[in-house]
């Protein structure tokens, strides 16, 4: 057990996080968009959850946090597919550069 | 001697009057109006000065007195403009020429300027100049006398631009202004240096020969002049540039675009000798504090003098004739004031010049009023249109014949009398001086009679109809002036004015006098044979000396000069580009960053290209770079 | 386990109750009654605004729960109630009071958009989410915790987004929907991430607790950078801004101006509490960082704002650039910052919701939104252009318009805290955005039209929120009880 | 209530009374109504003014009264006058009396018109009856603003252009002078903003040198301060008749008013220290000025030069730090005010009748309107500086001020100012030469007719004040010369 | 070489949630990508479990795998025709800034948590009894999670009005 040290998963969460927004910047789809998402959300999680195990094991603090952030993304997914789905209602099409209307 | 503010008073009253409710008034009224209230002035003037040198003698001096002064704007606790009426010899001797010589103007005037469009507006003008130059006269303190310096300028500039539907009118009167103005530019710095250092303007404690006051300036001196001697010099600026003094004499021949009456009073026999009525003021000052300014007002005085001779000779216009003769004749005067010095026989010089400017106010204003009468008959400035004017206009040949022998020096008018002693003056100081001036005095002799033979006699130019003798209220103020030319030489003028206000008795210097009036002789005998009847020899001997004729005529390229630099310099070379200069690089320039912000802004619209994911990108990249220079730097 | 701790959020249920009302009206109302939803909706929204307002202290004292020691306090000062998790403050209720003052006058004007046929069958959405998003901001505000804040912060961007695609069948509304969401969810992402790293280097998540584990490591300024980064978007700080103007296009217009204005009011609270109490010990961190955002955001906004021609993008820049403004109040960071921010985004509500409202009936009557179709406006309408002149003004800050107060105010709270060069940024920015206030101005009073838009007969509500916000803009500045009342809070806190 | 609040209150009234107007002839009864009240209480003060100090009343400022307004920032309401301002204020009075009358005949929105201009005119009064920093800078602004529309929609030629022009350089001036009002205010460490009281705490000396430039610059730019000019010359000319008087006559002069109570009279070590770099831009512009003025050939830009240059000259005397010079500047202040807005009136009128004015297509007006004409002369020999009018006493008054200055540096600036009385006179008479005088050539000006009863009502009241300070200086300098001491005795501790 | 269970499992883990991270963002089909991160979210839960945190690893079966996973496939099929069309060709310069961005946050971040010195880290055993986790969720005091859990469920109740509201028909 004492081999395992924090840094280890903060560089795996650090990873899963820059990916989900390597992601975000360059996919083409929405909905791939929004799975880089979920990949910093998720990293975040992991994050929280082993702050909590691994520095402060005291309190459930950061365990809630994740708890409650799962419950949040959910959230969000679905609200953003809610709109993606009627984005693909209205030109039949998600792919992100049918949304570059609106610009300068 | 309260009284003596209503002579100043008056007129002004008549101004307001005239000017604010002229328009109502018949032109008759008007000119009544204006001449009776000056004639109310010119009595109490008499009166002011019969009793001032009755009276006013304490210890064989005359005192200067203050019967009004009051307090007009406060600048520190020491300087302060009052406004008040100085009495001394040569104020009261001012008022009286002053308000004779306007008084005649207005009489004059009403015959002269009869039918004129304006006519109310005429004497409230010549009433305005009039108060402003017996403000100036009794000025207490310099700074009253540079106030109504620039009233009489002003009031210049309105009556030579009186015709203003006369476009050279009004090019002249303009003229005049600006070159004066240019001149006062002078005098105001002057005073700013003298008020400086003194700490006051008052005439009688600047006169009063208290060297402490100059303490201050003692040891300074700028270019190699002491800082007095800059101060005084540039106040005698002032005073040239009113009294057209070489080279700032352009004005005054123009400004005979005025009518001849206002040449008369303004342009002969008061306003331009202001500027030796100013020097003579403050004489002590300059003649304690820097005497070297008084060499170079003899100077200037004589070059001016010589000069505007010359060019007198070449005229043709019969009032630039006697422009060129009134600045040659003020030439004298400062010549006058140039050489003398403060008591006794050393203070000729001064009285002399006093002497000299009586004088010339009358006959002066004579040869102008009578060039108005010639004028009235034929309609014509030009000599050519005249000649043989002797049987149509007797009143006006005699008297002007009258003034052509005073301001000639022919005994015993009054001319000769002033013009004399300042020769003698000249001659003491130093005789190569006094010999440009004899020869001066001999171009004078010859070219006023240049003029007098080729308007009264010479050959008759052809006429429509024959001119007509003036009415009566011309010929009267000719009459009273040729007999005050007549009379003038034999007042005892020492008794009254001198440099040190103490009596002087005039000793004619027969050696002096002898020769000028043989200069005088020789010139009046030159003129005579050369335009008495129609004579190739002028014409001859212009040719002869073409380049000199030509000069002269052109009076040296002066006016060119005066040309050059107002239009050339000023209009072309200072102030356009300093218009473009406004426009284009001050304004450009706030302009510029208008135009900078728009461009920018248009350049970075590609920023906002409408694409989400560039946008986190930019996010990304700001957090990063946040955290790079908050972290790393 | 002490529930009465719930009365002490008397601002927030009352806000679920009327959330509650409505969508059992909604639901189970008739045909006929649903008729009355809207004037219903926005009385109860009225009631509460009126049961906000009553001064926390007195209310508490009605309820008796705090003991007589800490009723003088609580007037000035922070009451913690569910042990820290909610932050009961004075202060908070003022800005409460005036987010919901701005939604009413919103909900005033977004009722003639929503009798349209298109939207009138979601109109009960659209009360009911716009009142989530508020209640969200309730929670951000109050929050003692960063959990609760989270929450609160996406009960107050999630739904918005659905707000922003309400117009769901206009391409332009579910596309600013789409990009609100994408950029809101990576702005949270960054701002949890920010939490993260701040919970394991501090080890708790409560306010209270943090400032003592502070202590300016790095990776707690990279926490702080992100966590600035999440608020940045709220606030659309340069260069976390590009989504605005996009987004304010696309959504209706009601939205662009509850966006505009509630939002980003309660963001910049949020975030100034939270720096102080959170990072109150480490200022000389993040000081620097807001000099530079705020300078950036002012700037280039304003150069952005330039030359746009569409209204709606107008304002957007111009509300990024009164964030940059905002933000001068938010680093001030002291007891004169803190009122000068609250007086700003009161003020700035008053004038911005002027300007939407203008906006909104014009758009709405005419189909018009760009500013050369505004040309010769004050021929055919006087009224709406006097007060789109007074709004514009005001926002340039242009006495005795309220808007000069509260940028004078800023400005007076950052210059006492010596930051001239910000302060001097910020004022020739000043004179830049008045050059594009008065080019409306100008489009409106000078420029000649020959077909201007037609006379327009706005509708009672519409009239009763514009005449709210030219009394408040004309007002506000002149009073200055409004000033003094919230500093009097803002002193002790 | 202090009856010098009247002197805001009644334009304040006057736009309730327009706004509430129904006809022109409504609109003139309540515009000569109020100008003429304002004028009857100008005169008012200044007698009651002279008769306190007559009996022997030595307060600095007198019919004081003091509110506090924003207690947080201790900003007071806070009025009263001393002999500067009593003369500011009858200038005022005159110059929107008579500007009332030179706007009698508006083509179009009088109300309107009026309206805008009992907005500048409470802003100007009300700036010079403030003792207060905040106040003061709140009704500059409040005078700035309503020149953009007062150009913009009733001005002539390029006036889109050169209304923004004028309102964005007027305002990036008074962005450096809020920074620089602020900077005072907290770095003094007074406990108001009030003038006296920041002048007995006194501002750091080190502090003082940033920010006297801020300040002078910001009121210079008003004040017509070179290079910051070149709003004047396309602002005048695009204005209307009535609006330029009120420019050129009182609002210029806030410029070098608040250049002096507050730059001056506030930081009065920067101001001896850094006088030397003002000076130099002073005094190049006022020889700048009058020579670009010759050049001009539009009436309106000849004047706006020569208000450059003569504004110059005020700027420039207040910079010679001593009592004299001062003293000149305040009385160059009121001559360049008056004479000023006459120029302008009659540009105006001579352009009403001859719809030009380039001074190239005139000629012979005296002929066709004398009356016109004549006061056209007497209002160029008053800027010329004719003893017996106004402009004559001020420049003196400056120009002996200035020379008794102590440094030879400043003698010889005098000197170089000195010259403009020459340029001066040219570029008068050269106007007055080719519009006046000539034979009368165009028909169309030949059947123009002379001024009507309004506007020699306008013309006479102006030219009565000119003679009257011309003849009769003595008891105006005195007035606002000893208003001067405890400013000078400020300056020379 | 004396490697754990313990750390076996974790470099398993990790090397699965780095491996199909980066797999996820960079597959060219969509599907493939919502099961990348299927298995991404699996090996997350792994981790949850590992460190004893089981109710977090169902909740993270059960929410994520079990219902979000759902959504996006059953999104993603619904958008495409062919549920396996290749996303499109990506510009590479775009890739490449965002290749660079991402490499250089993970360098800054990796750098400043690795200098970063946490305390005394240890992972100690110890499941977290059900009951504690609903005490907290219930309580009103510190370390108590009353006011979030009734925030959150007013949360859900806002998007599923919204997202209702978006995504129906009317």
């Amino acid at each position: 057990m004492e081999e395992l040290h924090l840094e280890y998963y903060l560089v795996a969460s650090a990873i899963m996080f820059f990916a989900g927004v390597y992601g975000f910047i360059t996919r083409r789809n929405l909905l791939a968009i929004l799975i880089s998402i979920e990949l910093i959300l998720n990293s975040v999680d992991i994050n929280f959850a082993l702050f909590n195990r691994f520095l402060f094991p005291g309190q459930l603090e950061g365990f809630f946090f994740t708890l409650f952030a799962i419950g949040v993304s959910a959230c969000e997914t679905a609200v953003a597919i809610a709109i993606i789905i009627n984005i693909y209602r209205n030109i039949r099409n998600i792919q992100v550069k049918n949304l570059e209307q609106l610009k300068d | 001697m309260e009284y003596t503010l209503f002579i100043v008073l008056l007129p002004f009253l008549s101004f307001l009057f005239l000017g604010l409710v002229g328009k109502r008034l018949t032109p008759r009224a008007a000119g009544y109006i204006g001449t009776v209230v000056l004639a109310i002035s010119t009595c109490l003037s008499y009166i002011t000065a019969w009793h001032y040198f009755t009276t006013a003698k304490v210890d064989g001096v005359f005192e200067k007195l203050t019967p009004l002064n009051f307090t007009w704007l406060n600048f520190t606790e020491k300087l302060h403009i009052d406004l008040g009426i100085l009495l001394d010899p040569i104020a009261v001797m001012m008022l009286v020429v002053i308000t004779t010589v306007s008084l005649m103007v207005h009489l004059y005037s009403v015959g002269y300027m009869h039918g004129e469009r304006g006519f109310q507006r005429y004497y409230a003008f010549l009433s305005l100049f009039t108060f402003s130059m017996l403000g100036l006269v009794v000025a207490t303190n310099i700074f009253q006398m540079y106030i109504f310096w620039e009233l009489v300028g002003a009031s210049s500039y309105l009556l030579i631009g009186f015709d203003y539907a006369h476009p050279e009118a009004v090019a002249a009167s303009k003229k005049a202004f600006i070159v004066t103005r240019f001149a006062d530019l002078g005098f105001l710095v002057g005073i700013l240096i003298l008020s400086f250092y003194t700490g006051t303007f008052d005439f009688e404690r600047l006169t009063s020969g208290d060297a402490s006051l100059f303490a201050g300036m003692e040891g300074l001196s700028f270019m190699g002049c002491s800082v007095v001697s800059w101060a005084l010099a540039l106040i005698f600026m002032g005073g040239a540039g009113k009294s057209a003094m070489f080279p700032l004499h352009v004005w005054l021949p123009d400004a005979m675009e005025g009518p001849t009456p206002v040449s008369a009073l303004i342009h002969a026999a008061t306003m331009v000798v202001a500027g030796v009525y100013l020097v003579a003021r403050l004489f002590p000052v300059y003649y304690l504090q820097a005497p070297d300014v008084l060499v170079l007002v003899a100077i200037v005085g004589a070059v001016t003098s010589l000069y505007a001779a010359i060019v007198a000779c070449v005229q043709t216009d019969i009032k630039r004739v006697l422009a060129f003769s009134t600045i040659s004749q003020i030439g004298f005067m400062m010549v006058g004031l140039g050489v003398s010095g403060m008591e006794g026989r050393e203070g000729l010089g001064y009285m002399a010049s006093m002497f000299h400017l009586f004088t010339h106010a009358m006959f002066k204003a004579l040869l102008f009023l009578g060039a108005g009468a010639i004028i009235h008959a034929v309609h014509s400035n030009e000599m050519e249109h005249m000649g043989g004017l002797r049987k149509y206009l007797p009143i006006t040949h005699i008297t002007f014949l009258v003034a052509c022998l005073a301001i000639a020096g022919i005994p015993p008018f009054s001319g000769f009398f002033s013009k004399d002693e300042i020769l003698a003056a000249t001659f003491h100081f130093n005789p190569a001086l006094g010999a440009v001036m004899s020869l001066t005095a001999g171009l004078t002799a010859f070219y006023m009679f240049r003029l007098y033979y080729r308007i009264f006699w010479n050959k008759a130019s052809h006429r429509d109809h024959a001119p007509r003798e003036a009415p009566g209220s011309m010929t009267v103020p000719l009459t009273f002036l040729a007999a005050a030319t007549l009379v003038a030489g034999f007042i005892p003028f020492g008794k009254f004015v001198t440099s040190d206000s103490a009596e002087y008795i005039i000793h004619l210097d027969w050696t002096v006098a002898a020769a000028s009036v043989a200069v005088a002789l020789i010139a009046i005998g030159i003129a005579t044979l050369f335009y008495r009847r129609e004579s190739p020899i002028p014409d001859r001997l212009a040719s002869s000396l073409r380049g000199l004729h030509a000069a002269a005529s052109r009076r040296f390229y002066l006016d060119d000069l005066y040309l050059f630099v107002t239009k050339k310099i000023i209009f072309n070379g200072i102030s356009k580009p300093v218009a473009w200069f406004d426009r284009h690089v001050v304004d450009g320039a706030m302009n510029g960053f208008a135009t900078l912000s728009q461009r920018v802004s248009y350049s970075i619209r590609g920023f906002q290209s409408g694409q989400v994911q560039q946008y986190v990108m930019v996010i990304l990249l700001g957090v990063l770079l946040i955290a790079v220079l908050a972290l790393f730097i | 386990m002490d529930y009465s701790n719930f009365i002490y959020l008397k601002e927030e249920l009352s806000l679920i109750a009327v959330i509650v009302i409505l969508l059992l009206y909604d639901i189970f109302g008739s045909k006929k009654s649903l008729n009355y939803f809207q004037p219903a909706a926005c009385l109860l929204f009225a009631a509460h605004i009126l049961f906000t307002c009553c001064p926390a202290g007195q209310t508490l004292a009605i309820f008796g729960n705090i003991p007589p020691a800490d009723q003088a306090n609580a007037a000035a000062s922070v009451y913690p109630t569910f042990s820290g998790m909610y932050n009961l403050f004075p202060l908070g209720s003022i800005i409460k009071t005036i987010l919901s003052v701005g939604t009413l006058i919103v909900l005033l004007q977004a009722r003639d958009w929503l009798e349209e046929e298109q939207t009138r069958v979601r109109r009960g959405e659209f009360y009911m989410i716009t009142l989530f998003t508020l209640l969200g901001m309730y929670f951000m505000i109050s929050a003692g915790n960063f959990l609760l804040f989270y929450i609160g912060l996406e009960l107050a961007s999630v739904p918005m987004a659905t707000l922003v695609a309400f117009d769901k069948h206009r391409n332009h509304s579910a596309e600013a929907g789409a990009k609100y969401i994408l950029t809101a969810v990576f702005a949270s992402g960054l701002l949890l991430y920010g939490i993260s790293l701040l919970y394991g280097t501090t080890g708790t998540l409560y306010f209270t607790d943090i400032p003592a584990a502070i202590n300016g490591s790095p990776l707690q300024i990279m926490a702080f950078i992100l966590f600035f980064a999440g608020m940045g978007f709220k606030l659309s700080l340069v260069p976390f801004h590009q989504w605005t103007p996009d987004v304010y296009q696309g959504a209706p217009t009601p939205v662009t101006a509850y966006l505009s204005v509630i939002s980003k009011g309660a963001a910049a609270f949020a975030l100034v509490t939270i720096l102080c109490k959170v990072f109150g010990n480490i200022t000389e961190h993040w000081q620097p960082i807001l000099f530079w955002i705020t300078i950036a955001t002012i700037t280039v906004a304003n150069l952005f704002a330039l030359r746009q021609q569409n209204l709606k993008r107008f304002l957007a820049y111009s509300s990024i650039s009164q964030a940059g403004y905002i933000m001068l109040g938010v680093i001030s960071a002291s007891a004169t910052g803190v009122t000068s921010l609250l007086y700003y985004i009161l003020v700035y509500i008053f004038s911005n919701l002027a300007v939407f409202g203008v906006i909104t009936i014009i758009e709405r009557r005419s189909g018009k939104e760009t500013i050369d179709d505004y040309n010769g406006l004050y021929t055919t309408n006087p009224r709406l252009s006097l007060v789109m002149m007074i709004a514009l003004f005001s926002l340039a800050g242009i006495p005795p318009l309220a808007g000069f107060f509260s940028k004078f105010f800023v400005f007076a709270a950052a210059v006492e805290q010596g930051y001239y060069w910000l302060v001097f940024i910020a004022l020739l920015n000043t004179v830049i955005s008045l050059y594009y206030y008065l080019r409306l101005v100008r489009a409106m009073f000078i420029n000649k039209n020959e077909n201007p838009v037609a006379a327009i007969r706005s509708d009672n509500y519409t009239r009763l929120g514009l005449l709210a916000c030219s009394a408040g803009i004309l007002l506000l500045g002149i009073l200055s009880i409004v000033h003094g009342e919230i500093y009097r809070h803002a002193v002790g806190w | 209530m202090n009856f010098l609040s009247l002197f805001v209150l009644v334009p304040v009234l006057m736009m309730v009374g327009l706004f509430l107007s129904k006809n022109l002839t409504q609109i003139r009864a309540v515009a000569v109504t109020g100008a003429s009240l304002l004028l009857a209480l100008a005169v008012g003060l200044v007698f009651a003014y002279l008769g306190e100090r007559a009996a022997g009343n030595t307060s600095e400022m007198l019919f004081a009264a003091d509110h506090v307004w924003y207690a947080p920032l201790n900003i007071h309401y806070s009025v009263g006058v001393d002999g500067i301002s009593v003369a500011m204020l009858l200038l005022s009075a005159i110059i929107v009396f008579t500007g009332v009358f030179a706007s009698w005949k508006m083509e179009f929105l009088e109300k309107e018109f009026f309206l805008w201009f009992c907005l500048l005119s409470t802003g100007v009064f009300g700036f010079f009856i403030s003792l207060d920093l905040f106040t003061m800078f709140m009704y500059y602004e409040i005078a700035l603003i309503p020149m953009y529309l007062l150009i913009g929609v009733w001005g002539s030629g390029r006036k889109e252009y050169s209304a923004m022009k004028l309102t964005l350089m007027l305002m990036a001036g008074s962005a450096l002078l809020l920074l620089g009002i602020l900077g005072i205010y907290y770095l003094s460490g007074a406990t108001s903003m009030n003038l006296l009281e920041i002048a007995r705490t006194g501002v750091p000396a080190a502090s003082q040198n940033w920010l006297f430039p801020l300040v002078f610059v910001g009121f210079g730019v008003l004040g017509a301060l070179f290079p910051f000019h070149t709003w004047s010359p396309d602002g005048h000319a695009s204005a209307p008749t009535a609006v330029s008087m009120l420019h050129a006559g009182v609002l210029m002069k806030l410029g070098g008013y608040g250049c002096f109570r507050v730059a001056i009279y506030l930081m009065p070590q920067a101001a001896n220290e850094l006088a030397w770099i003002f000076i130099i831009l002073t005094g190049v512009s006022v020889v700048y000025g009058a020579y670009s003025a010759i050049v001009q050939t539009d009436l309106k830009y000849i004047n706006a030069y020569s208000s450059v240059s003569h504004c110059g000259l005020v700027l420039f005397a207040i910079l010679m730090l001593n009592q004299t010079a001062m003293n000149g500047a305040i009385l160059q202040m009121l001559s360049h005010g008056l004479m000023t807005a006459l120029f302008f009136a009659l540009i105006g009128m001579i352009y009403g009748r001859t719809h030009t004015r380039d001074i190239r297509q005139m000629q012979g007006l005296m002929k066709i309107m004398p009356f016109l004409g004549v006061c056209y002369v007497i209002a160029g020999l008053a800027s010329l500086g004719l003893p017996g009018l106004s402009g004559f006493v001020a420049e003196m008054t400056i120009f002996i001020g200035a020379f008794i200055h102590q440094d030879a540096f400043h003698r010889v600036f005098t000197i170089i100012a000195c010259t403009s009385i020459v340029i001066t006179a040219v570029y008068i008479l050269r106007v007055v030469g080719k519009i006046l005088y000539g034979p009368a050539a165009d028909h169309q000006h030949i059947d123009a007719g002379d001024a009507r009863w309004y506007e020699r009502t306008s013309t006479i009241v102006l030219i009565l004040a000119i003679a009257g300070i011309g003849l009769a200086p003595l008891w105006i300098s005195d007035m606002i010369s000893d208003s001067l001491l405890p400013i000078v005795q400020n300056i020379n501790l | 070489m004396n490697i754990s269970i313990q750390e076996t499992v974790f470099f398993l883990l990790a090397a699965v949630i780095v491996v199909f991270s980066v797999l996820t963002v960079t597959t060219k089909r969509i599907l493939r990508s919502a099961t990348y991160l299927l298995f991404v979210l699996f090996a997350t839960a792994g981790i949850y479990f590992q460190l004893d945190y089981s109710f977090l690893g169902a909740v993270q079966l059960t929410i994520y795998a079990g219902g979000i996973i759902i959504l996006y496939v059953f999104s993603i099929l619904l958008t495409n025709q062919q549920a396996d069309e290749k996303l499109e060709k990506l510009r590479n310069s775009k890739v490449l800034a965002g290749a660079i961005a991402a490499v250089a946050g993970v360098g800054i971040t990796l750098f400043l948590l690795l200098t970063h010195s946490f305390g005394p880290s240890r992972l100690e055993g110890g499941e977290v009894p059900v009951k504690v986790i609903g005490t907290a969720l219930m309580g009103t005091d510190k370390y108590q999670y009353l006011l979030p859990f009734e925030v959150i469920s007013i949360l859900l109740l806002a998007c599923i009005i919204g997202g209702i509201m978006i995504a129906r028909k009317r």
